[in-house]
């Protein structure tokens, strides 16, 4: 034996070339092209991934759910480029020291875009009547809702300390004033209210997750369901997609398949689904729009009412929803059939009822149709939620005409929406959020935070303050002889107690983007939350500690920080999963921590992958979610590895492990496009090894290898020709779904198989003529 | 508990297989994996040869401890001089099954159910999973380090008569019947 | 002053020829290599046949029966050591030099060392080994 | 034939790569007996090297001789099928390559006890010191004479040697002057740190003056690969 | 000689009079060597008995001058005298053991040495190729040894193992023969 050769790594042939580090933090994908600026590459994976979500409309035949998904998903692809390089802006001044690399950032962004301040919409019978006329049937927040998404002007945000930031990407959330009743139904009559209590004790969500203990909550389920229609619809395109995910040549040198383009989706569709909560505010309404048309006789009455039923006493909002919101008042004329003086007097005698938040609204009322001129089109909902998504995708099966989903009004209304918007975001609700902020954080934060702080458990009794001093103390008298504000039949905080109000005040400041503020905020209530064994809110609390902790701009990383947020996750995980049963929150608490660490970088990333293996050893995720949590966790190793250059610290094995049991979920997901990405990733990873025959070097392994490279048709196994299969797959799809699936679930786990072959919809739904998606899909096969 | 026991070569390829059980406590000394975990086992192994690779130059022990967890599966690893890796996997059965039963520990998918790892707050790189501490079923407990540290060093020492012989050598197959006989002793006397 | 003086050191090899010779000093009149081989072979000769001439009458087997072993004129003494293996150590030493057999004992140690375990030695051959030269040398210097 | 038949009543061995159906029938079917490598005869008192206390022949000791006839008849072999003096000397240090990959694993378990664990030597100044001194007294009975750093190269390193003992009887003839014999012993040295994953190539050069007090004065040149400096330096 | 006045001489002179260097040293040195041997050759064990042999040969024809060097023994009177020597003097100064003599044919022309222990074979096991137990003498390079340094004496043998615990025997043996006496170039004086 040759001395060199007797240890692998010492052998000169591999010594690595010196390299500059954060060329080391690239996947060797990106590698290439390491001297491009971060928000290039970051642009160009996105469209990459936006490509490959939806293959170009005009190879697909039309009338097939799979052109329903282009439209679902042109949306986020779209939004993604875009926050591309928005990101790569912001990221400059918000934390310069992040690495960017393989789409993170655009994570990190559809994270914090997430977490937009609501507003609720309380809009009179003919206010709604006039926006049906034009289309609309949801109501007036329907039609303002693709505009709130994302403001197209920049917003100014002044930070605690008086500092201020611009940001281009800041929105809110319209949502129906229905949504809040729904969640208050039953609020009032005490039968519910204690078997509610109960259902709150234990965690569950009000329409967000199912008190029994089911192990997927229905969002979940609809989440998964979205997904998998996604995939059918590839299927069908598989063909010409083959050739964007993998690239031939590349693989030689070591450039790799993006993850699936599917993450991105999965990711925006969890964090849209967050619902009404008493244990944290992010869904609680900021401020609510009161609108009135000029059709109304007696505008001023009607607002009156409306801003009645905005308030508790009308049981209209939950007991846990602060009712302290900004009330905005908006009247709408009629361009075309009424006067406009009149409505400017009106708005005038509004504008003295009401005050400064008014706006007058002039819209058109008839329809718009793509052919009118001056017609513009309505930009896509980016934050459907997935049952509302799939909602749409059920009504546009009905009727088969594409252009059905598209929405078009005249381009004066659209202006004008963008105007109130605009006026109402940066000239009320941020300023009032702004205030919020600074009033709480003196009245309840800093006193909290001093001296009889320290002293948590006596000084939180007289921690009311001001006006609410009165109901605090009563109401905790009432609910509890401990002293502590905590209701424990109900299960929650008093809006006016200090604990709630300090919650909102951590969510404000989230939603301001003052990360440094929300985490100190929460920080310091997770002990009080602890202290009255209030887990839900404690859960909560120890979840935004680690991601605000994790969004705060780090000048370094210390693995010492990194041990600390271990601890916070976990305690997060054990309220929600064991003192709570919550299993979807802490889906999206460990998904939020997994992105956010990744983002940090390399020594981050072995811990994020680490989250993500807790993740599926917990056994709360749907079955795509699973195969797709694999793909990321094989992701973050990656971003550690350099292939064909052994480094210390390089991850590769790790990388190419993760591949293997992505592939395999997919397989059992009987969806052969995807496992084949993750397997032949896994093979370049291996065949790093040595080079003469293809797979694992342990021969114990290559049964496993040789079974999945065989379900999945891919004979030969070195060298790109075995990328040849892709070609032809159309064809061979039925075969690896009917002959290679119940081989394969030799490794499924009980009821793992029949997952395998969930069609586009549960069983329930079949009934339903809307079922003619699982038809559709086995069409393709 | 169940052990799949591998000695790798630098080269990452596997010099020795073994699958053994807990001989102590009345264990019948037969590992007990699903046949998932049987095909899992080596890649879970190979893959925490990246850890092992990293801890080789921040750590100059020979016994490494525990380098990996895999779903419930742990990893515990023995570098000897030359680089030649002892890699032990040690899989607990789950407490509600008898060593008798078949059932299928860490068959992936899916993974454990939480309940058996419940979330510890240990900041460690991986989780404790059982509570108890015999070496049977606690793969965690400092009784199980020094138990496998003593087989450890008893296969190092055969390993060592083994590569000793000029027809021995510590990137070739340890065929040696005696070797696997010793090996096997091992794991009865101290597993 | 001349006295208890080794003067040379002469190695014949089986075949009578001669494979080493060094002086140790200038005491002696050099000689051309031609008279050193003549006086090798000839030397070689003469002790086959001295050693023929011994009486079978005492009974000795052949193979243990000894050649000449001491040459000597009153300027100098020359004592022969032959090996069991055949090779003849030729000691010029001054005549009354005393104890030349363990000299000779020495020299026959230093040849098994430094020439007979170097591999560049051919059995036989003339010995060309710096290591024997040099311990060669300082031993008789000590003396 | 077989004097021994591995005891595998408890744990099974693997099963052969084979299709799954075919492994899940294996599943079920008994642990079969090891086939591969029964073929070892042991004499009827079963004495095998497993049987050999490792410390037995610590410090049992041959005649020096011994070791330089058989030195000498590798050197003599070797030199029949080489082309050159580097080509010999790359001989001379392969053949001693694989005394430095069993002898460290060797003396690290020969000093270690229980409670201290030998500690693997992972970086070079803890190598360069187990090679000069335990390595050396171990073999040689004596340290090596010392050990330098190239204040010019920071990968290369000379341990020194004034007369090593394997070249005590070897005189090299005038025409092969620049061979050193101790490439074996550099190949012993190469053996130990490459096995530690401290990859390097080492060569043997004669450092000795003529007449001095040294004549077979011995430099070990031992370069190390950039990659392992650098970490060294990364570790710091 | 006496076998007891060669013991003593044996031990004497090993004792005072030789340099002595770790056993180690020549056990591995020699492994290597076979090693290189059975691979140059690709395991024609035939053929590599037979270099050992050779190399031997060489080795005993220099090593005779050494043992005589430093024993200072005198020519013996007959074979049993000889076996006697090379035992207790020829091995004790050599490897530091000394083989039982015995198995003499009546004509006194064959012996055996039995070999108790055998540094040269510390740590070795024979490649498990179902070949080497059966074909390859791993020490033969002591045959050879004997044969070389013997003629040197004018005494022609054959020298063989006949068994080796490496091989699976429980003794490891030697036989020894005598062919014949080479007599001086010199013509026998008659009468």
């Amino acid at each position: 034996m040759t001395p060199s050769s007797a240890y692998g790594h010492g052998s000169p042939s591999e010594t690595p070339q010196p390299q500059p580090p954060e060329h080391t933090l690239r996947s060797p994908r990106e590698s290439p092209s390491a001297s491009v600026p971060d928000f290039v590459t970051n642009t160009r994976s996105s469209s990459f991934s936006a490509k490959s979500v939806l293959s170009s409309p005009e190879s697909r035949l039309p009338l097939t759910p799979a052109k329903s998904s282009l439209s679902k998903s042109r949306s986020p692809s779209d939004s993604r480029s875009q926050s591309g390089d928005r990101s790569s802006v912001s990221i400059r001044d918000t934390s310069p020291s992040v690495p960017v690399n393989d789409g993170n950032e655009e994570h990190r962004q559809i994270i914090i875009r997430s977490f937009a301040p609501r507003v609720a919409v309380y809009a009179s019978e003919d206010t709604n009547k006039l926006v049906g006329q034009k289309g609309f049937a949801g109501g007036l927040h329907t039609l303002l809702r693709p505009y709130g998404e994302r403001l197209q002007s920049r917003v100014i945000i002044r930070d605690s300390v008086g500092g201020s930031k611009g940001f281009d990407d800041f929105g809110v959330r319209f949502i129906d004033c229905h949504e809040l009743q729904r969640a208050s139904i039953g609020d009032s009559d005490g039968a519910n209210a204690d078997q509610e209590a109960r259902v709150l004790l234990n965690g569950a969500q009000y329409g967000y997750e199912k008190p029994n203990n089911a192990r997927l909550s229905e969002n979940g389920t609809a989440i998964d369901q979205l997904l998998n229609h996604y995939l059918r619809a590839e299927d069908s395109t598989s063909i010409d997609r083959g050739g964007n995910y993998v690239d031939h040549d590349g693989r030689s040198n070591g450039a790799r398949s993006t993850y699936s383009p599917l993450y991105p989706i999965y990711l925006r569709k969890l964090l849209s689904g967050s619902s009404l909560v008493p244990y944290e505010t992010f869904s609680h309404p900021v401020a609510c729009i009161i609108a009135v048309s000029s059709h109304h006789p007696a505008p001023i009455e009607a607002l009156r009412q409306l801003y009645a039923s905005t308030g508790h006493g009308s049981n209209k909002t939950p007991a846990w929803v602060g009712t302290e919101y900004l009330r905005y008042y908006v009247l709408i004329h009629d361009e075309e059939n009424d006067d406009i003086t009149k409505s400017t007097a009106l708005f005038d005698l509004m504008k003295r009822h009401f005050g400064l938040h008014c706006h007058l609204l002039r819209l058109r009322t008839s329809q718009c149709v793509q052919t009118d001129d001056d017609s513009t089109k309505v930009p896509v909902c980016e934050w459907l939620s997935a049952e509302e998504e799939i909602g749409l995708l059920r009504s546009r099966d009905y009727t088969n005409e594409f252009e059905n989903s598209e929405r078009y009004i005249f381009e004066s209304d659209a202006s004008a929406i963008k105007a109130l918007l605009r006026e109402m975001i940066s000239q009320s609700i941020v300023p009032f959020m702004e205030s919020r902020v600074i009033t709480w954080n003196d009245q309840v934060a800093s006193r909290r935070r001093g001296i009889s702080g320290r002293f948590m458990s006596l000084s939180k009794r007289w921690a009311g303050f001001g006006s609410n001093k009165g109901a605090a103390s009563g109401l905790s008298g009432a609910s509890n002889a401990s002293g502590s504000n905590y209701d424990y039949q109900m299960g929650f905080y008093p809006p006016e107690t200090p604990e709630a109000t300090m919650r909102q005040l951590g969510d404000y400041a989230f939603m301001l983007r003052d990360w440094k503020l929300a985490h100190s905020t929460y920080d310091f209530l997770r002990t009080d939350f602890s202290h009255d064994k209030a887990w839900s809110y404690h859960a909560a609390a120890n979840e935004m500690v680690a991601i605000t902790s994790l969004l705060v701009p780090q000048t370094y990383n210390s693995k010492h920080k990194f041990e600390a947020i271990d601890q916070i996750l976990d305690t997060a995980a054990y309220s929600y999963l064991t003192r709570c049963s919550m299993p979807s929150s802490v889906v999206r608490c460990f998904t939020l921590a997994i992105e956010l660490l990744k983002n940090r970088g390399t020594i981050a990333a072995d811990d994020a992958a680490r989250w993500g293996g807790k993740l599926l050893e917990y056994g709360v995720l749907d079955p795509i979610a699973q195969a797709l949590t694999s793909e990321r966790i094989a992701e973050c190793y990656m971003s550690r590895t350099v292939l064909n250059v052994p480094t210390v610290g390089s991850r590769r094995r790790q990388a190419a492990l993760w591949n293997i049991l992505a592939a395999d979920s997919w397989v059992k997901l009987d969806n052969p496009i995807q496992a084949r990405l993750r397997f032949e990733e896994a093979n370049v990873l291996y065949q790093h090894e040595h080079q003469q025959n293809a797979g694992p070097s342990f021969p114990s392994m290559q049964a496993f290898w040789g079974d999945l490279a065989r379900s999945l048709r891919i004979v030969d196994l070195d060298g790109p020709q075995s990328l040849v299969g892709y070609g032809d797959f159309g064809g061979h799809l039925e075969f690896s779904t009917l002959g290679e699936t119940e081989h394969l679930s030799a490794f499924t786990r009980p009821g793992g198989s029949d997952k395998s072959d969930i069609e586009g919809f549960t069983p329930q739904d079949a009934g339903r003529p809307n079922s003619g998606f699982s038809d559709r899909s086995d069409g393709f096969e | 508990m169940s052990y799949y026991f591998c000695i790798v070569g630098t080269r990452d390829q596997p010099l020795f297989e073994l699958e053994f059980g807990t001989s102590k406590q009345g264990g019948d000394g037969i590992a007990r994996f699903s046949q998932e975990a049987r095909h899992m086992n080596p890649f879970i192994v190979h893959s925490s040869l990246d850890f092992v690779d990293e801890m080789q130059w921040t750590n100059n022990q020979m016994y490494l401890k525990r380098v990996d967890q895999f779903a419930s599966s742990h990893i515990s690893t023995f570098l000897t001089p030359t680089s030649t890796r002892f890699m032990l996997l040690h899989l607990p059965h789950p407490p509600n099954t008898a060593p008798q039963s078949t059932a299928s520990p860490n068959s992936f998918p899916p993974f454990t159910p939480y309940t058996s790892t419940p979330a510890s707050t240990t900041t460690g790189s991986r989780s404790s999973s059982s509570s108890s501490t015999s070496i049977p079923n606690n793969p965690t407990s400092p009784q199980t380090e020094e138990a496998i540290r003593a087989f450890f060093g008893e296969v190092f020492e055969v390993w060592i008569k083994a590569i000793m012989s000029p027809f021995g050598s510590v990137e070739g197959k340890l065929g040696s019947p005696v070797f696997r006989q010793r090996v096997v002793a091992a794991g009865k006397k101290y597993l | 002053m001349l006295a208890r003086v080794v003067y040379s050191l002469i190695i014949i090899n089986k075949a009578g020829g001669l494979v080493f010779n060094r002086d140790f000093n200038s005491a002696l009149n050099k000689v051309s290599v031609n008279d050193l081989l003549v006086l090798a072979g000839t030397f070689h000769g003469v002790h086959a046949i001295t050693k023929s001439l011994t009486p079978s009458s005492l009974g000795i087997p052949s193979k243990d029966r000894t050649g000449i072993e001491v040459l000597e004129s009153s300027q100098f003494r020359l004592t022969c050591f032959q090996t069991f293996t055949g090779t003849k150590f030729l000691l010029f030493t001054e005549p009354n030099q005393p104890n030349v057999d363990v000299i000779i004992r020495k020299v026959y140690e230093l040849y098994a060392d430094y020439v007979m375990k170097n591999p560049f030695y051919q059995l036989e051959m003339p010995i060309r080994c710096e290591a024997f030269e040099r311990h060669l040398m300082s031993y008789i210097r000590a003396k | 034939m077989t004097t021994t038949t591995p005891a595998l009543s408890g744990p099974k061995p693997l099963p052969p790569p084979t299709s799954l159906q075919q492994q899940s029938s294996a599943q079920r079917a008994p642990p079969q007996p090891q086939q591969q490598h029964t073929g070892l005869r042991t004499p009827s008192n079963r004495k095998t090297i497993y049987d050999r206390n490792l410390n037995r022949t610590r410090t049992t000791e041959l005649s020096r001789a011994s070791f330089a006839y058989l030195f000498s008849e590798m050197v003599t072999y070797a030199q029949k099928r080489v082309t050159g003096i580097q080509d010999l000397e790359r001989r001379l240090n392969e053949a001693g390559y694989p005394l430095g990959q069993r002898l460290l694993p060797l003396l690290l378990y020969r000093t270690s006890t229980p409670t201290h664990p030998a500690p693997r030597p992972t970086r070079i100044l803890p190598l360069l010191q187990f090679i000069a001194h335990t390595l050396w007294r171990h073999l040689f009975s004596r340290s090596a004479d010392s050990i330098e750093s190239s204040s010019t190269n920071p990968t290369e390193y000379m341990i020194i040697d004034n007369e090593p003992l394997v070249n005590q009887y070897i005189s090299v003839p005038k025409e092969m002057s620049q061979l050193n014999c101790a490439a074996f012993v550099a190949g012993i040295v190469e053996g130990v740190a490459c096995s530690v994953g401290l990859g390097c190539a080492v060569s043997a050069h004669n450092a000795g003056e003529e007449g001095g007090m040294w004549p077979g004065k011995t430099v070990f040149l031992i370069r190390f690969e950039e990659e392992v400096v650098k970490r060294e330096g990364a570790g710091k | 000689m006496a076998s007891t006045k060669a013991a003593r001489l044996g031990e004497e002179v090993w004792k005072t009079r030789v340099d002595k260097v770790n056993a180690e040293l020549v056990t591995l040195t020699y492994g290597t060597m076979v090693a290189q041997l059975c691979s140059d050759l690709d395991s024609n064990y035939a053929e590599v008995n037979k270099q050992l042999d050779k190399m031997g040969y060489n080795i005993g024809m220099r090593l005779v001058e050494d043992f005589f060097a430093k024993s200072g023994t005198q020519r013996c009177a007959n074979l049993r005298e000889t076996a006697e020597t090379i035992s207790k003097i020829g091995f004790k100064i050599f490897l530091n053991i000394t083989p039982t003599v015995t198995n003499w044919t009546a004509d006194n022309k064959q012996f055996s040495l039995i070999f108790e222990e055998n540094p040269l074979a510390d740590f070795v096991e024979l490649p498990d190729d179902g070949r080497a137990q059966d074909e390859l003498w791993y020490s033969n390079i002591l045959c050879g040894i004997l044969r070389g340094a013997l003629e040197m004496v004018q005494m022609q043998v054959e020298v063989h193992y006949v068994s080796d615990v490496l091989r699976g025997n429980d003794t490891t043996e030697m036989r020894i023969t005598l062919l014949r006496y080479i007599e001086d170039e010199m013509p026998p004086d008659d009468e």
